[in-house]
């Protein structure tokens, strides 16, 4: 390899559709790291990394495939995306498996992506909705709750994230009155919400996405009165949401993933800086894509994605020097001198089983129209 | 809606009216400029044709002066509703003028010459479907500021099968009585001068006599009229000049009486 | 041939036809007149099977043919064509007249793909007989033009041409006259007569012109309000009291003219 | 009492929601039908002109709000309202005048105006995404209810509580009032009975002396008022999103179309179809029943007869029913 | 210009634009492109036969697309084990009786003289059946979307081979075009028997709603679709690239025409898609040409110009619209069928009437409808717009903002916006290309 070469990466997210509110921040934290990496001039003898941005649409395969292909032909060494679980599967098979590219999604949490066939190929910095459904369902149990009524935003994260939620929670010997569907971005909600009031239920959790269905749904409950607190799983964790709804929030609880400490919190003075929100969904994780990929290709002394997949794991875990965000230089330098690191980053990054985050959470609740962090699991 | 007569087969209704938008909106709505001299109405030596196709009228002059009937009878596709059209502004003419009383009115878009006291009944799509019948009077009315409900008295006088009628969707009205809303929607605008392409097309004998009689009537009050006729004998009868157009020229003109006395113009335009 | 029995057409309380009986005579042409509003065209459209019957029934050679639909009313041989005339408009005026024979085996889709020779010829056949009845109507020159683009009296021309592209039992024209240059009515008129006496078509039909009627027409039946006024010749009509006062008027009052 | 609890309990949860969202609906569908009636193609940038016009009023708020103008205890956006409008007749008239204006004078058919509209609807949905983002834009101030469900059980102490909103009330209010002022409008003006005219037969409506591009100016202007008041009240109801009011165009064609589309009686009644056949159909009756079953019969399931999934699929499958049994639309469509 | 010359031209830049993304973006995508153009080719040549020909204005393009998307996944999956024996003969029972309780209403209907005795038999029948049918569905629906239901929880497919075997069946994909269109023409047939006797204004809505319905079907009927979890890992009729790279030999022949093995297997793939589209593309394209420039056609015409007066000339405008909206939808649905196997999955949340209706009724218009080569070249042309416009918008963003500072606000907002600039670009160029041939690109003679 020359030399301080141009290494491009690929930011392959729903810049347009259901999640279009999302995808900007989640870009603007994966280019943050790459700025902070280019600005080093540390990585592979002084590379410099530049993000190729493309759009997946969210829910269109076609065009993310078509967004994929051209962003291989572009030259590009890694993949990071997609955002959404669907089209992330589109592109998996139709573009990173063929091509043999390395994919990190800071964001597709679908339970499904866990079992495809990837080559070894694929990874994501959030962990499966599985585990979250865990978590939820030790939270509300620890909160006396004994029967929830439950809405999904209507496509395979949502699903997956419900479906985990209320079989985990009837392990534990709660009663799931109703689980109903909602479709985002529709104009009313008045039935779905009359269907859910019926079924009745101590709380009503929504699993959907905040500034989208999900969002609808609690204004219309709490115009009908019908329940004054809400269960918050991942998706519908975030500024916007109290501002959104008002004081009525306050009191609902929930938990996205996400660990505490210096990681998010030096992550999120340095998003600001940058002129961003660093607690927005998934902005952590986006950024930690993107180390991920430039702390491989370095400990690896490649590019070459079939070089360097081999060693997301192992910069990714223990053993080895905790790296945080902002701490890219150093860490850069530690590869270099052949010592072992391990990624923390702002999400705190711990990858397991086939390469997804094992997942801790960070339990919050609405207070005076912030969320606030009220513990860890 | 069971209207027989409406064009139930397009299917463009689907995602707007079958008729399609627009308007015949000349490019340039031009000046009008005196040009005294000539008769009261004249479409002088016009030549033109529809949108980019051939030329339809060669060089064809009709003219009509003050309380006179004119008339235009001609085979077929000889040209008379496009002179008549071209006459009103409905259709570029290539060369040739149109004067109005001492005004050449050639540039002038057809809102303009209805403003200047023109009158017209085309020969096809001459009334609102969906509005009543009471409301395509009014329509004819449209630039009068004045109380017209004289006028329309009189116009229910003259088709009392309209008062009958004159809340009912002239859409639903048989085609005889639909001709007569139309020259009744034209006779509201109390014009300078009427144009009328065939206006007895399929009314019955007695509403003919009545509708020729009204036309007589209207022409001694002053106002030309300029008409277009396949019941060419009943109308050279009572007309002060005739023309006979052949492929969008003259071939005849005359008085009603001579051409009704040519037996050339008998055996190949009256039938004989 | 066609008997029509105390026939109704309600237009929402409005009777448009109001107990019509009528006959019509195998062989005969059959004028139609009637004041405007009579209700001529609406019995045409309940025979043709364009509008249901409220009640009464309609008899084709002895079948009752009330409210069949009118291309099965085609294929028995009953044409008619339209008042205000109904050209297909984006199509040129020779495909106008070649849509019109039924059972074309190129109308099978199957044929199309397979079946090209047969198409071929039968296409040639069509062709030829499309401008033999334009030639005939003396619109010859309009074969290639869109029929949306010919003057009035040229469409009603081509109403008239496509009952000729087949051989009819009867046909109903209505007012085919209307806007029809007179001289080539009298064509038209000859036409009728030679369909009549050479292949024995029966026809029916309407007009306010009582020259053509007078000419061709035996009997002829007048309507008013509905029901039949009266039936006969035109000399015993246009002598009737009612009918005269309902349809044929006096002439014109203003008969001398208005210029200086 | 339990009666009462019932009664309360299907007027919360149905009658109210399906009332709002169906004047909603309506007004809605009215812009479409008027341009439908008299220009003669579905425009499919109806939603977001609403769009539009209800992001100038949010602008507008935001500045009066900043200038601490208010309204008492009426939502500040109502104030903003005719500035909103405005906006949005500068542009819908911009839009007229550079793109549909042309495909007028070419007489081109409706369908091709169609796709024209959908070119205009993406265009349109730059320019919104361009100044205000994609985000929620929240922009309703003032008290949220009449009387909230809480209150309203304290008050009667039932076991149901009933929730009226501001917006609501101000939404049926003011479909009231823009549908018979537009009747009025339609029927009884001149300006009203041109437009008619020239939807019937430009042509005709040419030779009475009617200006066409003045019809036409004036139904763009009632659309584009139509449309900002639409969208702010929807707005106002729910939230400011530019995707969903993409997606409030689905509904409102249907509603259109089931009223008869051209009549704009039948637009109301359409969005009132549609709206409670969203509501009505999914409605789990458990709660309903409860109350008025005798508790050994009191049901153990939810009583729903099609999941809520199916709520957009059903009220399509209610008016395909409607039409086959009214064919052409609750009233008689195509007499604006 | 003759108009042959003027199409070739057309089509000539059509290709052109296509290779050039080849050379600046990668031959891959150029693949892509062609072959996603193909299909969407192939839907609008449907819609073109419906709308152009016969005035059939259907919005439901979408329902029909679909429809053969499932018909692509219950052909080329395997049968998920135990699951039938689960659940599986219930849901068969629950279907027929729901038949039966339709044919018993409808025997009611037809036998029993009108009356409230009639409509009360009938809404019994109705209710009665319903919920006989909801209570034997939805337990059995419950047992098999438990088997297994991380990855599969269905019912599954056709395909003979298991879960390990399934992939080298992939000539069950070309069985599966087909029958995805006989899945569409089915539907169109329904559809059809109610709403083309209604007006087209609702032949529209009807479309529309039923477009809606099936997919809110394949959404939420988990048993058969596995709804939104979606359906991934369908097979495929070409070879897969992974084998391709492993063997030797085409490695070695990859090798000696200068290619590096990874992109020459993934262009070997798509080029064979390539041509398998294309071959349908062909077919369908002749046989609607011949259709079209026959007295079939004529008479299409006719019926699209004038209902009443074709009815009056013997025309049986019913049975023909019939033929002819089945045969579109069964078109559209081969075209779906086709797009899955493309796709490798069928993710029932991706069907958007905006994408997969509207989108080709753009096609349609903008290649001149009426016209079949129109239609191909509106498919190519507005898909090619589709993908391409983001790329163009960014690069305009930046020239526009090329002269500003790099932090200037103006420039970020504006580069930011790019992507959500892409509708915007797609409705400019829409506009633009209808303004200079208002009749689309190669209008109907
Ligand atoms: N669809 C309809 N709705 C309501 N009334 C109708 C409808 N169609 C026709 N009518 C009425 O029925 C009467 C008979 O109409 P019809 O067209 O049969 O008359 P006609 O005898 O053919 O007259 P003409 O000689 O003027 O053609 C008319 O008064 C007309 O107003
Ligand atoms: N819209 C049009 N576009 C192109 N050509 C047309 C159009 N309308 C009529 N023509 C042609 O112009 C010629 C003259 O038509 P015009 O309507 O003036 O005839 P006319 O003398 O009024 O005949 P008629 O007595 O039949 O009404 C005809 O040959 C016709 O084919
Ligand atoms: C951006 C996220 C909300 C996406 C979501 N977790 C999914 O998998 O679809
Ligand atoms: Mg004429
Ligand atoms: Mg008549």
């Amino acid at each position: 390899d020359s030399n301080s070469k141009e290494i491009k990466l690929g930011v392959l997210l729903g810049f347009t559709g259901p999640i279009e509110s999302l995808a900007g921040p989640m870009a603007s934290g994966a280019e943050l790291a790459m700025a902070e990496v280019s600005a080093s001039g540390k990585l592979l003898d002084g590379s410099t990394v530049t993000p190729v941005r493309a759009d997946t649409g969210c829910i269109d395969n076609g065009l993310a495939t078509s967004s994929g292909e051209r962003l291989i032909a572009d030259g590009i060494s890694g993949l990071i995306g997609a955002a959404c679980s669907g089209v992330t599967g589109a592109v998996l098979q139709n573009v990173a498996v063929p091509n043999g590219m390395v994919m990190i999604s800071p964001s597709a949490t679908s339970p499904g992506l866990t079992t495809m066939e990837d080559n070894g190929l694929f990874f994501r910095t959030s962990p499966s909705d599985a585990r979250e459904g865990e978590v939820m369902a030790e939270v509300l149990m620890e909160r006396g709750v004994k029967s929830i009524a439950m809405t999904y935003t209507n496509n395979d994260f949502g699903k997956g994230l419900s479906d985990a939620i209320s079989s985990s929670f009837k392990a534990l010997g709660g009663e799931v009155t109703i689980v109903a569907a909602h479709e985002d971005g529709k104009a009313d909600y008045s039935a779905e919400v009359g269907a859910l009031a019926s079924a009745g239920g101590d709380i009503l959790v929504v699993a959907g996405y905040l500034d989208q269905g999900g969002a609808g749904i609690i204004k219309a409950a709490l115009d009908a009165g019908a329940w004054d607190v809400f269960g918050l799983p991942n998706g519908m964790v975030g500024p916007s949401l109290p501002v959104a709804i008002g004081p009525d929030l306050n009191g609902s609880y929930g938990q996205l993933p996400g660990a505490q400490g210096k990681g998010i919190e030096d992550f999120g003075v340095m998003a600001k800086e940058a002129g961003f929100d660093g607690g927005a969904s998934y902005v952590a994780e986006s950024y930690d894509a993107a180390a991920l990929f430039m702390l491989a290709m370095q400990a690896a002394g490649s590019t070459d994605p079939s070089v360097y997949g081999a060693k997301v794991m192992d910069i990714a875990n223990a053993p080895g020097e905790k790296i945080y965000p902002g701490e890219l230089a150093k860490a850069l330098e530690l590869l270099a001198a052949g010592t072992d690191i391990d990624y923390v980053g702002a999400s705190a990054v711990e990858l397991i089983g086939p390469g997804e985050s094992a997942g801790s959470y960070r339990l919050i609740e609405i207070i005076d129209g912030e969320v606030a962090t009220v513990g860890y699991k | 809606m069971t209207d027989a007569y409406g064009d139930r087969g397009n299917n463009d209704k689907s995602v707007g009216n079958a008729k399609g938008l627009g308007s015949i909106m000349p490019k340039s709505s031009g000046k009008s400029h005196a040009s005294p001299g000539g008769p009261f109405l004249i479409g002088d030596t016009m030549t033109g044709g529809y949108g980019k196709g051939p030329d339809i009228l060669h060089g064809c002059t009709i003219a009509v002066e003050k309380g006179e009937i004119a008339v235009i009878v001609g085979p077929n596709g000889a040209g008379k509703s496009t002179a008549m059209k071209a006459v009103f502004g409905m259709l570029d003419v290539r060369s040739g003028s149109v004067k109005l009383d001492g005004e050449d009115i050639t540039g002038l878009s057809p809102q303009a010459r209805v403003a200047k006291g023109m009158g017209f009944v085309p020969q096809t799509s001459n009334i609102f479907t969906t509005m009543t019948v009471e409301e395509n009077l009014e329509m004819g009315a449209f630039i009068r500021r004045d109380d017209f409900r004289d006028t329309m008295a009189q116009i229910y006088d003259l088709f009392p099968i309209l008062k009958e009628k004159r809340h009912q969707h002239a859409g639903e009205l048989s085609g005889g009585q639909r001709q007569q809303v139309a020259v009744g929607r034209a006779l509201m605008t109390q014009p300078k001068v009427l144009m009328l392409d065939e206006p007895t097309a399929g009314v019955s004998p007695i509403v003919m006599d009545e509708l020729f009689d009204r036309i007589i009537e209207v022409a001694r009050t002053g106002i030309p009229i300029l008409m277009v006729e396949q019941n060419a004998r009943q109308a050279l009868e009572i007309a002060d000049k005739g023309y006979v157009l052949v492929q969008g020229a003259n071939a005849f003109t005359g008085t009603g009486k001579e051409l009704l006395a040519d037996p050339e113009v008998r055996k190949s335009f009256l039938g004989g | 041939m066609i008997v029509v029995n105390d026939l109704h057409k309600h237009f929402s309380g409005f009777h448009a036809v109001d107990g019509a009986s009528l006959t019509i005579e195998e062989g005969s042409i059959t004028g139609l007149i009637g004041p405007n509003g009579a209700g001529k065209t609406t019995l045409f459209n309940v025979i043709a099977g364009v509008l249901p019957p409220t009640s009464g029934t309609v008899t084709m050679a002895g079948e009752d043919i009330t409210g069949l639909p009118p291309h099965t009313l085609f294929h028995k041989g009953l044409l008619r064509t339209f008042q205000i005339a109904h050209e297909f408009h984006s199509m040129t005026c020779r495909e106008n007249l070649m849509m019109v024979p039924g059972g074309q085996s190129g109308e099978k889709l199957w044929n199309t793909w397979f079946g090209r020779k047969r198409i071929a010829n039968e296409e040639r056949a069509l062709r030829a007989k499309a401008d033999e009845v334009l030639e005939f109507l003396t619109v010859e020159h309009l074969a290639d033009q869109k029929a949306g683009q010919i003057s009035g009296g040229q469409k009603k021309l081509l109403e008239l041409g496509r009952t000729m592209m087949v051989d009819a039992k009867i046909v109903f024209l209505d007012e085919v006259g209307a806007g029809v240059n007179r001289t080539l009515l009298n064509t038209i008129g000859d036409a009728i007569l030679r369909l009549n006496q050479e292949r024995g078509y029966t026809f029916v039909v309407i007009e306010h012109d009582m020259e053509f009627i007078g000419r061709l027409c035996d009997p002829v039946i007048c309507m008013a309000e509905g029901r039949v006024l009266a039936t006969g010749t035109l000399p015993e009509i246009k002598a009737n009291e009612q009918v005269i006062e309902a349809y044929l008027g006096t002439g014109l009052k203003n008969k001398e003219k208005v210029g200086a | 009492m339990d009666f009462l609890n019932a009664i309360v309990a299907l007027a919360n949860y149905v009658l109210i929601p399906g009332i709002t969202y169906g004047s909603q609906l309506a007004i809605g569908a009215l812009g479409v039908t008027l341009v439908y009636g008299i220009l003669r193609f579905s425009n499919f940038a109806h939603g977001d002109t609403m769009a539009f016009g209800t992001m100038i009023t949010i602008l507008a708020t935001w500045w009066l709000q900043s200038m601490g103008v208010s309204l008492g205890p009426l939502p500040t956006a109502l104030l903003a309202l005719p500035i909103g409008i405005l906006g949005c007749i500068v542009l819908v008239l911009v839009i007229d005048r550079s793109v549909y204006r042309f495909y007028r004078e070419q007489k081109a058919k409706p369908v091709i105006l169609v796709i024209v509209s959908m070119g205009v609807m993406f265009v349109m949905n730059g320019i919104i995404r361009f100044i205000i983002g994609p985000d929620d834009q929240s922009f309703s101030d003032g008290p949220r209810f009449i009387i909230s469900a809480r209150d309203f059980k304290t008050m009667t102490g039932l076991d149901e509580g009933l929730g009226i909103r501001t917006t609501q009330v101000i939404t049926v209010v003011t479909a009231i009032i823009v549908v018979a002022l537009l009747f009025w409008f339609l029927n009884k003006t001149r300006s009203g009975k041109s437009m008619r005219a020239y939807s019937d037969n430009e042509d005709l409506a040419l030779l009475s002396g009617i200006n066409p591009e003045r019809v036409v100016m004036l139904t763009w202007i009632i659309v584009a008022a139509l449309a900002t008041i639409a969208g702010t009240l929807y707005g106002l109801d729910k939230s400011f999103k530019p995707f969903t009011y993409f997606q409030l165009l689905l509904p409102i064609f249907a509603s259109a179309v089931v009223g008869g589309i051209g009549s704009p009686l039948g637009a109301i009644a359409g969005g009132f179809v549609i709206a409670f056949s969203e509501v009505t159909i999914t409605y789990a009756w458990k709660k309903v029943l409860v109350y008025l079953m005798p508790d050994s019969l009191e049901p153990s399931g939810l009583v729903q007869l099609m999941s809520t999934d199916y709520k957009f699929a059903v009220s399509f499958v209610i008016l395909l029913i409607v039409l086959l049994f009214k064919p052409t639309g609750l009233f008689k469509g195509q007499s604006i | 210009m003759s108009d042959t010359v003027k199409n070739s031209l057309l089509f000539a830049l059509v290709f052109t634009l296509i290779i050039l993304s080849g050379f600046f973006q990668g031959w891959n995508n150029a693949m892509f492109i062609l072959n996603m153009g193909i299909i969407s080719a192939i839907m609008a040549l449907g819609v073109n036969l419906q709308w152009g020909f016969a005035g059939l204005f259907n919005v439901g393009v979408m329902g029909f697309v679909a429809l053969g998307g499932l018909a692509a996944v219950l052909l080329g999956m395997p049968a998920t084990p135990g699951a039938f024996a689960a659940g599986g003969a219930g849901v068969v029972l629950a279907l027929l009786l729901g038949i039966g309780t339709l044919v018993a209403a409808s025997f009611t209907y037809k036998r029993m003289p009108s009356g409230r005795n009639r409509n009360l038999a009938m809404m019994a029948i109705l209710v009665f059946g319903f919920f006989a049918f909801r209570g034997i569905l939805d337990p059995n629906v419950a047992l098999i979307e438990a088997v297994n239901p991380a990855a599969t929880g269905y019912l599954g497919g056709l395909n003979p081979g298991t879960d390990e075997t399934y992939r080298d069946n992939g000539w069950i994909m070309l069985l599966a075009w087909p029958v995805g269109g006989l899945f569409a023409a089915g539907a169109a047939w329904l559809i059809g028997k109610a709403a083309l006797g209604l007006r087209s204004d609702y032949l529209a809505i009807a479309t529309l709603g039923i477009a809606e319905i099936v997919i809110a079907m394949m959404k939420n009927e988990d048993w058969l679709t596995r709804g939104v979890k979606n359906v991934i890992g369908v097979p495929r009729p070409v070879p897969y690239e992974l084998d391709l790279q492993n063997s030797a030999a085409f490695v070695e022949r990859a090798a000696s025409l200068g290619f590096d093995p990874v992109e020459a297997s993934t262009l070997w793939v798509k080029l064979l898609y390539a041509l398998l589209f294309a071959v349908v593309l062909g077919i369908i394209f002749w046989l609607s040409q011949r259709a079209l420039n026959s007295p079939w056609g004529r008479m299409l015409r006719a019926i699209r110009d004038n209902e009443v007066a074709a009815e009056a000339m013997g025309k049986d405008i019913t049975a023909r619209r019939l033929q002819v909206f089945i045969i579109g939808s069964a078109i559209c649905g081969i075209a779906g069928a086709m797009m899955t196997t493309l796709d490798g999955q069928l993710t029932p949340g991706t069907y958007q009437p905006l994408r997969f209706t509207f989108l080709v009724w753009v096609m349609v218009i903008v290649g001149g409808s009426g016209s079949n080569l129109g239609a191909i070249l509106g498919g190519f042309l507005v898909w090619f717009l589709w993908v391409q416009v983001e790329p163009i918008g960014l690069f305009v963003m930046n020239i526009l903002t090329s002269g500003m500072a790099e932090d200037n606000w103006l420039r970020l907002h504006l580069i930011e916006s790019a992507a959500q600039m892409r509708l915007m670009t797609m409705g400019v160029i829409m506009i633009l290309v209808l303004r200079f041939s208002p009749r689309g690109l190669i209008p109907e003679k």
